[in-house]
C-alpha cells in the first residue's frame, strides 16, 4: 500500500534527534511491549510480513503520533483480535472474559535463546530461477497494490543495475496476506542518485534497494 | 527552473523555523511527535505503560503468554545483544585480513564464527567504508536493524524524520550527525527494504598500530556502523 | 505477480475494518482525524471556537482586521455564493446550445453573462459529460474548488480520503458515491493543481423536456458539478 | 516539498463521508477563521503561493490531526508572526503588547462585494514564448524541491499528452518564496492512468494535470 510509512523521499519530517546514552528501552513498558509482542509471535499465527502490514494500516494520524513500540502494541492488538485470541472487551476491560479458555504458554522462557539465535530464516532452500544477472540494468515495476509490499514508491519506474544475487527469499506481497510464500530471488539494485531524484541529487551517490525478482523487469 | 535548490531550502528551513513553538507533551521518547505545536493542543493519550501493563496481565492470564519470556526477552537485549558485538567483528576484520574477507564474502559465516548471528540478523551484508566510499544504512519503510550485531536500534533511526530524508539526502543527514563528506566520495546508501541486513565496516583510523583486538573494538561505535560517524584516530597515548 | 489486486484489496480492506473501533473526539466537523481508533487516546485540543474568537479580537484590536468585512464575508458565501450559481449555469447550457458552446470553449466569459466570476473561480474550464466521457474534479495537493460557482468546497471534497484516491481509483471512489461507471466509459479526473478551476457539465438526463430553465437548475446538484455524481431523470409528472 | 499534502494516490486514508445536508460553515468559528484570513490578506504582505507552502509545511502529525480551517488559522499565525503584525505573545495571550501601534484596516466591509467578484487572477497579460503545444508528448521532470511546488509526485517522471494550453500564469514555485512570478505557460497535461499507476489501472481513464513550463520537458 502506499502509505505514510513508506517515507523514503519525503520533506518535512523535521530533524533528527540523536539522544545522548540512549537505553536500550526508556521505560519498563518498552520492552515489556517488545517482549509481549515477541512471544505471541510465538503461536505462529502471524507472521513478519503480516505484522509489518498491520502496523501500516494504522490510520496516518496515529502512525505520527505514536512512538515505535506503541505502533507495535497497536499492531499486536489488531493481530490478536483477528485471530480471535482475544476480544474487544478483553482488551478494553483488561479481564478475561467469563468462560474463556485459559491455554498454555508455548514460547516459554527455555526457548528464547535458542529463538533469538536462530531467528526466523526467510531465506529459502528451493531451486527458482532467477530472472536478473548481476550487472544486468533493470527497472523497477510501476506497481501501486493495495496490499503489503516492500517496492517503495521512490524507485517505482526507475532504471538501476543489478548489483548482486542475495539468493532465494520468501514473497512479502504474498506472504503478508498468507497467499503463500512464493519464493524468489532478491536482489540489491543499485540507482544513481540522480536518476531517482533528478539533477540536484549528488553526482556520484548512489542508493541500493533490496529487490524481489516480481518486482523488476529488464529495461 | 532558476529557482535554486538552495534558495528553497533556506526559505523552507526559516519557515519551518518559524513553525516551532513550545510542545508540552506528556510522552515518553520516541515518538515522531515530539516536535513543537503552534495551536497550544495537547494530547492526552491513555498512558502507554498502563495499557501495556493491562494487555500483559491479561495475556497471561489467559495462558497466551508466559511472562518468564518476556523477562529473558528483555534481558537479552538490555544484556547480552547491542553493538559490541558489532564493534567486535569490525575490530577482528581491521587485524585480521583474511576474517575482514570472509566477513565481505560471507558476513553470516564470518559473524557466526564470534558466536553472533540470529533474530533479524539472519541474512547480513557487511559493507566496507574506504577512502572513495561511504556507506549509509537506512529502512524506509520501517526500522529494518542488525540486531545481532548492533542491538536494537536508537530512536532516532526509527524516526520519519532519519527515514525520510537518508535516501534523498544522505549528505544533509551526516551533516546533522557532524560528518561531512567529500563530494569526491561516493555516499551510498543501503535501504533495508527485503530481509538483509547491513553492517559498515568503518575505515579503520590511523594512529593505534599494534593495539589489540579489544582495544580497538572499544573505538567502534554504533553510529559508525550504522555509518552516521567515522571513528576517530586515537589521540596520541590515549589508552583504554 | 500472481496475487491479484483485487485478491489484496480485499484482504486490505478487511483489515483496515479490523482496525476500526469506536472513537471518540470532541471535535467538530471537518477533521481528517474523525475515523477510528485502536488505542484509546483522547484529543484535548484547545476549543478552535475559543482561539479563533481570541485571534479576531487580538486583530481587531491592533487595527488588523475590521469585524464587518468578515461579517460580509461570512454573509456572502453563506447567502450569495453557492451551488447554486453552478446549477443556472448549467441549466443555461442545457437550453442554449448556443451558451453551451460558448461555455465550453470560453468558460469565463460564459459565466459572466450569468454574472458570477470571480475569487477561487478567476479561470474557469467547463467540461462536459456525454455517454463516452465522464469527468471527476479533485485537487490532490489542497483543496481548489470553484468557488463562484458551487460556493465553499464540502468537508469530504477536502479530506484525505478523497483527495488520496480519487486520482488513482475515480472509479472506487464514484463507487462510494453510489455511482456505477459502465467499463467502456472514459472516466477523466482533472486534478486542480494549478490555478483553473473545473466545472463538470452533467449530462441532462432524459425526461424533463419543455422544463424551464429554472425548474432545470432546480435538479442540478452540486455533486454532479463536481463529477461524482449523475442527475437522475426526474420521475414523470414530478413538477417543482 | 514532499509533503504529506501531496496526497495524490495515497492509501489508507479510510472512507470518503459524505455529510448530508451540510453547511457552508459548521461552527461560528469557521466562518471567522475564513473571513479573518481573507482580511489579512488585504495587507498583500504575502500571496496565495506563500499561503499554501505555510500550510503544507504543518508537521504530519498536525496536518492529519486538523480540520481545514484549522490549517488555514495555523498557516495565518505563522504567516502573521513572520511579517511582525503579531508577536507569539500576542498570539498566546489574546492582548496587544503594550505600546504595540493600533493600525487601521485597509480591508473594509464595503470592500469585499467587489473583491470577491474580482479575485485574484493569477494570468498574467506578458508575452512570454510556449515550449510546448497542443498534442505534443511530454514528460513531467523529476525534481525534488524543498520548497513549493504544484507538481505532485505520483505524475513525476510520467509522460502525457498536452491536451491544452491554458495561457500565462504567475509560477508558485517562486512566487511562494517571494522570488519574483515568473510568469510562463501552463498547459493541460493528460496522462492515461495505466502510464501513471501501472497495469491495474482502468484502461480507458486518464488523468489531466495542469502544469507550469517549468514542470515539462519533451518526451
Amino acid at each position: 500500500m502506499n502509505g505514510v510509512h513508506d517515507m523514503g523521499g519525503m520533506h518535512g519530517m523535521g530533524a533528527i534527534k540523536e539522544e545522548k546514552d540512549e537505553p536500550v528501552f526508556h521505560a519498563t513498558w518498552e520492552g515489556r511491549a517488545y517482549g509481549v509482542t515477541r512471544a505471541m509471535g510465538g503461536w505462529r499465527l502471524w507472521n513478519l510480513d503480516a505484522t509489518r502490514f498491520q502496523r501500516e494500516l494504522i490510520a496516518p494520524v496515529d502512525y505520527f503520533r505514536m512512538s515505535y513500540y506503541e505502533r507495535w502494541i497497536a499492531g499486536l492488538v489488531e493481530l490478536m483480535l483477528k485471530n480471535n485470541l482475544v476480544t474487544r472487551a478483553e482488551i478494553e476491560s483488561g479481564k478475561s472474559d467469563s468462560g474463556a479458555p485459559v491455554r498454555t504458554p508455548t514460547f516459554t522462557a527455555d526457548k528464547v535463546a535458542a529463538f533469538v539465535s536462530k531467528g526466523m530464516p526467510a531465506r529459502r532452500d528451493v531451486t527458482v530461477a532467477a530472472s536478473f544477472r548481476a550487472n544486468q540494468r533493470v527497472r523497477a515495476r510501476n506497481m501501486n497494490p493495495m496490499g503489503h509490499t516492500r517496492l517503495p514508491r521512490y524507485v517505482r519506474g526507475k532504471v538501476g543495475t543489478v548489483d548482486r544475487d542475495h539468493g532465494i527469499f520468501v514473497f512479502p506481497d504474498t506472504n503478508a496476506h498468507f497467499n503463500g510464500e512464493k519464493p524468489q530471488h532478491v536482489y540489491s539494485v543499485r540507482f544513481v542518485a540522480r536518476d531517482v531524484w533528478g539533477a540536484e541529487a549528488s553526482p556520484r551517490d548512489s542508493i541500493y534497494v533490496d529487490m524481489w525478482d516480481d518486482y523488476l523487469e529488464p529495461a | 527552473m532558476t529557482t535554486s535548490r538552495r534558495d528553497l531550502l533556506t526559505t523552507a528551513l526559516s519557515a519551518a523555523a518559524g513553525v516551532a513553538v513550545t510542545s508540552n507533551h506528556p510522552r515518553a521518547h520516541g515518538t515522531d511527535h515530539d516536535h513543537a505545536h503552534d495551536h497550544g493542543h495537547q494530547d492526552v493519550p491513555s498512558d502507554p505503560a498502563l495499557r501495556v501493563k493491562a494487555l500483559e496481565s491479561l495475556l497471561v492470564a489467559k495462558g497466551l503468554v508466559d511472562r518468564a519470556a518476556v523477562d529473558a526477552l528483555i534481558d537479552t537485549y538490555e544484556h547480552k545483544v547491542g553493538p559490541r558485538n558489532g564493534a567486535r567483528v569490525v575490530a577482528r576484520a581491521w587485524t585480521d585480513r583474511a576474517y575482514k574477507q570472509r566477513l565481505l564474502s560471507d558476513a553470516d559465516a564470518a559473524i557466526a564464527e564470534l558466536g553472533y548471528g540470529g533474530l533479524q540478523g539472519e541474512h547480513m551484508v557487511v559493507v566496507e567504508n574506504t577512502a572513495n566510499v561511504h556507506n549509509l544504512v537506512v529502512c524506509t519503510l520501517c526500522s529494518c536493524y542488525p540486531w545481532p550485531v548492533l542491538g536494537l536500534p536508537p530512536v532516532w533511526y526509527k524516526s520519519a524524520p532519519y527515514r525520510s530524508r537518508a535516501v534523498i539526502d544522505p549528505r544533509g543527514v551526516l551533516g546533522e550527525f557532524g560528518l561531512e563528506i567529500d563530494e569526491n566520495v561516493e555516499v551510498r546508501v543501503w535501504d533495508s527494504t527485503a530481509e538483509l541486513r547491513y553492517l559498515v565496516l568503518p575505515e579503520r583510523p590511523g594512529g593505534g598500530d599494534g593495539w589489540s583486538e579489544e582495544k580497538l573494538a572499544a573505538m567502534v561505535t554504533r553510529n559508525a556502523m550504522i555509518g552516521v560517524a567515522k571513528i576517530a584516530t586515537p589521540v596520541h597515548g590515549d589508552r583504554a
